[in-house]
């Protein structure tokens, strides 16, 4: 049959290889790294809310710390996956490089947005503003924000997935210059327009207390961005695959 | 251009477009001075052949080579490329047109100008292109060819839209062509007159 | 190969001086973002002229985004992109040419209303030059950035407002250099402060020189085939 | 459109384009159930006339008169124009593609997907308009005329990148709708294969 | 009749979400533009807050134009416009629903969206609400008389610049208006400033209904033969 035979050919094509080993391999992974960043999570969050005493200064609400710090930081490292998969689909073009790439996009953007929450709820008991333009930080980690939703909405935009690939990795590969030239720049307008900032980002020195759970609140955190990548990265060649099926389906009777 | 070991051959060539294959296992060898004419049913691949030759479409497996020609310039450079669609503006001028690509391809504003009258167009010179008919639109985007020599030239449908005084000034400039050890690809539902060409059809086997 | 820049570069000018969609209409644009300022803020002169520079340079960004979409998309609709790509000229320069054009077209007219427009505003007169050359160095960086929008986007239709989306945060070090600059030179310091600001703003425009036009060429590659 | 003393007829009728007079004093009549095929070389204007009977351009002096249709309705919609530009959009399937017009253009859902399988589009219902060849894409927007049966038929060289299937159907299909009394007004430089056709040669004094 | 312009209007919206077009971008870019006010003007909270309505309508009139330009234009460029006017529909009814789909792809998610983004600009929340209304009741009008623009600006080549350039004195008034409800609304005065405000805002809008769709199928008309 003229559809069967066309439809083989075009799994050969795409050397599928690559992408079915890792399908296999990350099957067996994601339920148990699930699994593990549900526990240290658990772990992480009892510590932070239960057995780590309020802050001296910040009280109570320095409990948002254990959730607002490690998503800042899942932010910033899921643009850093997303650069160093863009920048392997481009020259290596290994097909599995620009999957990882768009998958990465929108959990780093979730986490970009809860850092951005939480730390708008924070700074309203400890600043009495929920936003500040004049803060380095927050101005850098909107544009962080803009630089994600753009990345998500040229793929959302372009039709063909292998154009659309080249071209979001450009675009993610200029964003990653940008980024550190940003934080630079909005430190240097800063100091000039608004010397002394409200409060001070490097804050008071932690104590090992709250060390503990920000340090399992992290781990945790960079387990379940990794599960979630690995079942987003899943649900991609899985929608691939049906695309090409069924492309390949309306090609088959199509003739003249 | 008067090289005459040109050989432009395509090996194990296959192209996907949107996730569908559309050829695949595709071979052929035109030398200098043939012309090879493509046929087949709509959708079968022939424009995206072009394409993939002219280096405006991925080669999904396999490669084409052109050997015997310019070895610092892409396969792209060395070619003409005639597509669906004409690269005309609207409101530029007939003559500013065919001036403008012949400077921009590497040629010069007098050879623009002969190319114009080469394709009867010499009359419409000063003409905006917004004013021109189907056919004229057609013959404007054929003089790019004339303007500028590149040893291959890949036609898309050349005869759409020209009248017959036309379609019989395009075979004999082709025969030049092939005749000055150029080499021409040409797809089409028509004869295009090229008769000793070779032909390759595409898709044969899914036709009803 | 010359050449061919050369003939690219007036053809584009030729172009947008025929059509008139460039220059004019983000000027127009410009004053008319200018103009709803006071009504938004009231009419108080000190308060409008400290506001001044900040806004034209806002005004300046929007009215440049608004010409983006037209750098590459009319080219590709008409098949004129695929001829251009296989000329001698490679497409960086390529991209290089239009971004020079949409900069003479667009920011060159937007540069030299702004110190006029200004008056609307109450600008101080010793703002008005240094505002204008930090205009002058920074406006190509708009160009030359843009160009990777317009470029990433070509082919998609109606990707005027995504280009613009992706570019503006790209746009934002110019504005802050450049808001940075004119005030620092004006605000009366002369010394340290204006001058690195402007260097700073230069160092912008000159990395956009070097990353943009690869940039729009890569992406135009990708979109080609 | 089982009227039979439909009639469409044309009185000293003159066209100018960009200043320029394309013809003038033309007269035709065609009856129900008879074709006019218009030929002449490039820049005589045949897609302008067909233009001018659509509605879609002014008529410079003389008149077009449809006798015998629906009185309430303008000329322009008792005809379907099939012109060198396709209306259609990249982003939309097949499927809503037809819908859309037939719906738009006063018929049924159900008319739409038999006109697709009219054409052999049957299959690629569901491909994004995109993704589609030159022949293909003409014979979507030929699944028009399919899909809301309407008198007259304006048609600018209709077989322009179809293969030869698709043009043994086009006549199939123009023979129908001429024997069920419609009218056809086509433009070509090729044979339609429409036998008993009237013809009409737009400046001819003007060919070299 | 109805059937066929239900088929236009849906077919518009769904051309809009698909390309990319739709709410989710405009409300972006009006997210981004709103962000780069504050680092061009500086992050002055009372100042901010004062510019917060006049900004708001700046960046929903350029989403607006953004969007606009091709309203008609990438119908007449493909020929769907000739077959659109050879409908059973009046071409004035075409203009509606053409303009009716703009309002709800652009100008509905942005009004929806406005006093979200106010926060970010420090908007008074007293202002919140009447500025939203004065969009609600305003935005329409830009999509109405957009499409005067539009339909005027279709398929003219040389006189581009005329008629894009006719767009947006068209929207002044509806800005003036539009800043000033809002303006007056918040500012305390709830009296007379404001609802005359209010009431010219919803003349603006009522007479684009009328004026726009008989206009915009004048201008294609012209344009088309
Ligand atoms: C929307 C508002 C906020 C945003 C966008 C934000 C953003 C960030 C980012 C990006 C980081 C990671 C910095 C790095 O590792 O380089 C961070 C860390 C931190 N933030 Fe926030 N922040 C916000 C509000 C606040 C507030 C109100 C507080 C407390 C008063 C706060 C306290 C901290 C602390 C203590 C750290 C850890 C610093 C360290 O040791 O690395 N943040 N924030
Ligand atoms: N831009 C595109 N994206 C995805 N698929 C495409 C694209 N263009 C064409 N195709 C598909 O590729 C196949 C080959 O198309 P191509 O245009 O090469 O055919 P063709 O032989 O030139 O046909 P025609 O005789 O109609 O011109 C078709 O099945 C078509 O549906
Ligand atoms: N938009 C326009 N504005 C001004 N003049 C035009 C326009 N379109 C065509 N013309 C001129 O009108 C004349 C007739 O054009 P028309 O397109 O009707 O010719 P045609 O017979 O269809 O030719 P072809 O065989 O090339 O399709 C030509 O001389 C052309 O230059
Ligand atoms: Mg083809
Ligand atoms: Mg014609």
């Amino acid at each position: 049959m003229a559809g069967m035979s066309s439809l083989s050919a075009a799994q050969r094509f795409h050397a599928y290889a690559n992408p079915a080993r890792f399908m296999a391999l990350s099957s067996r992974l994601v339920a148990p790294l699930g699994m593990l960043s549900a526990l240290v999570i658990a772990a992480g969050l009892w510590f932070a809310l239960v057995a780590s005493p309020p802050d001296y200064q910040q009280g109570e609400t320095v409990r948002i710390m254990y959730v607002h710090v490690p998503s800042a930081w899942l932010a910033m490292f899921g643009y850093s996956v997303m650069a160093v998969a863009s920048a392997v689909a481009l020259i290596f073009r290994h097909p599995l490089a620009d999957v990882a790439a768009k998958s990465a996009a929108p959990i780093g953007a979730a986490f970009t947005f809860l850092a951005l929450v939480t730390g708008s709820l924070w700074g309203r008991p400890m600043w009495g503003t929920w936003w500040e333009w004049g803060d380095a930080r927050l101005v850098s980690m909107l544009i962080l924000l803009f630089l994600y939703l753009g990345y998500m909405a040229l793929w959302a935009t372009i039709e063909e997935p292998v154009r659309a690939a080249r071209a979001a990795a450009v675009l993610a590969l200029v964003g990653s210059i940008n980024l550190p030239v940003i934080r630079y720049s909005v430190d240097w307008w800063n100091t000039l327009h608004q010397p002394a900032s409200v409060f001070r980002m490097d804050g008071p020195t932690i104590a090992s207390s709250m060390l503990l759970p920000l340090g399992l609140m992290a781990l945790g955190f960079t387990v379940l961005f990794v599960t979630l990548l690995l079942v987003r990265m899943r649900a991609e060649i899985m929608r691939r695959r049906v695309r090409n099926l069924r492309l390949a389906r309306a090609a088959s009777g199509a003739g003249a | 251009m008067t090289t005459s070991d040109l050989r432009l051959s395509a090996r194990d060539l296959a192209c996907e477009r949107g996730g569908r294959l559309v050829f695949e296992s595709l071979e052929f060898d035109v030398a200098a001075g043939e012309a090879l004419v493509l046929t087949g049913p709509n959708g079968s691949g022939k424009s995206s052949l072009l394409r993939q030759i002219a280096g405006l479409l991925e080669i999904g497996r396999g490669q084409i080579e052109l050997t015997g020609g310019d070895p610092e310039r892409a396969l792209g450079e060395q070619a003409h490329y005639l597509g669906h669609l004409d690269a005309l503006k609207p409101s530029m001028s007939v003559l500013e047109t065919i001036r403008f690509w012949a400077l921009y391809l590497g040629g010069s504003a007098a050879a623009a100008q002969a190319a114009l009258d080469d394709m009867a167009l010499g009359d419409l010179a000063d003409l905006p292109v917004a004013y021109l008919s189907a056919g004229q639109r057609r013959r404007l985007a054929l003089a790019r060819l004339a303007a500028v020599p590149r040893p291959l030239w890949l036609l898309d449908e050349p005869t759409v839209a020209l009248d017959q005084a036309s379609v019989g000034r395009l075979r004999a400039f082709m025969a030049a062509h092939l005749a000055g050890g150029g080499i021409i690809v040409a797809a089409t539902h028509l004869d295009l007159g090229l008769g000793t060409a070779k032909s390759l059809r595409l898709g044969a086997e899914e036709m009803a | 190969m010359s050449r061919a820049f050369l003939a690219l570069l007036l053809r584009d000018l030729r172009l947008a001086a025929r059509l008139g969609g460039g220059g004019g209409m983000a000027v127009f644009f410009f004053l008319v973002v200018i103009a709803i300022v006071p009504l938004g803020v009231g009419p108080d002169r000190p308060l409008l002229a400290s506001l001044a520079p900040g806004m034209l340079w806002v005004a300046l960004l929007l009215a440049a985004l608004l010409t983006l979409d037209r750098l590459f998309q009319a080219d590709y609709e008409d098949g004129s992109l695929d001829l251009l790509s296989t000329g001698p000229l490679p497409l960086e320069l390529v991209a290089v040419a239009k971004a020079l054009a949409h900069w003479i077209v667009t920011g060159l007219p937007l540069v030299v209303s702004a110190p006029l427009l200004g008056v609307l505003l109450n600008l101080p007169s010793a703002a008005a030059l240094p505002l204008t050359l930090a205009m002058l160095i920074g406006t190509p960086a708009l160009s030359f950035l843009g160009s990777v929008g317009a470029a990433l986007t070509v082919g998609i239709r109606r990707g005027g407002l995504l280009a613009s989306l992706l570019v503006l945060p790209f746009y934002i070090p110019v504005l802050i250099f450049g808001v940075g600059a004119a005030a620092a030179a004006s605000g009366g310091f002369e010394g340290e402060a204006g001058r690195q600001a402007f260097l700073l703003l230069g160092a912008v425009t000159l990395a956009s020189f070097a990353v943009g036009p690869l940039a729009a060429a890569a992406a135009l590659r990708a979109n080609l085939r």
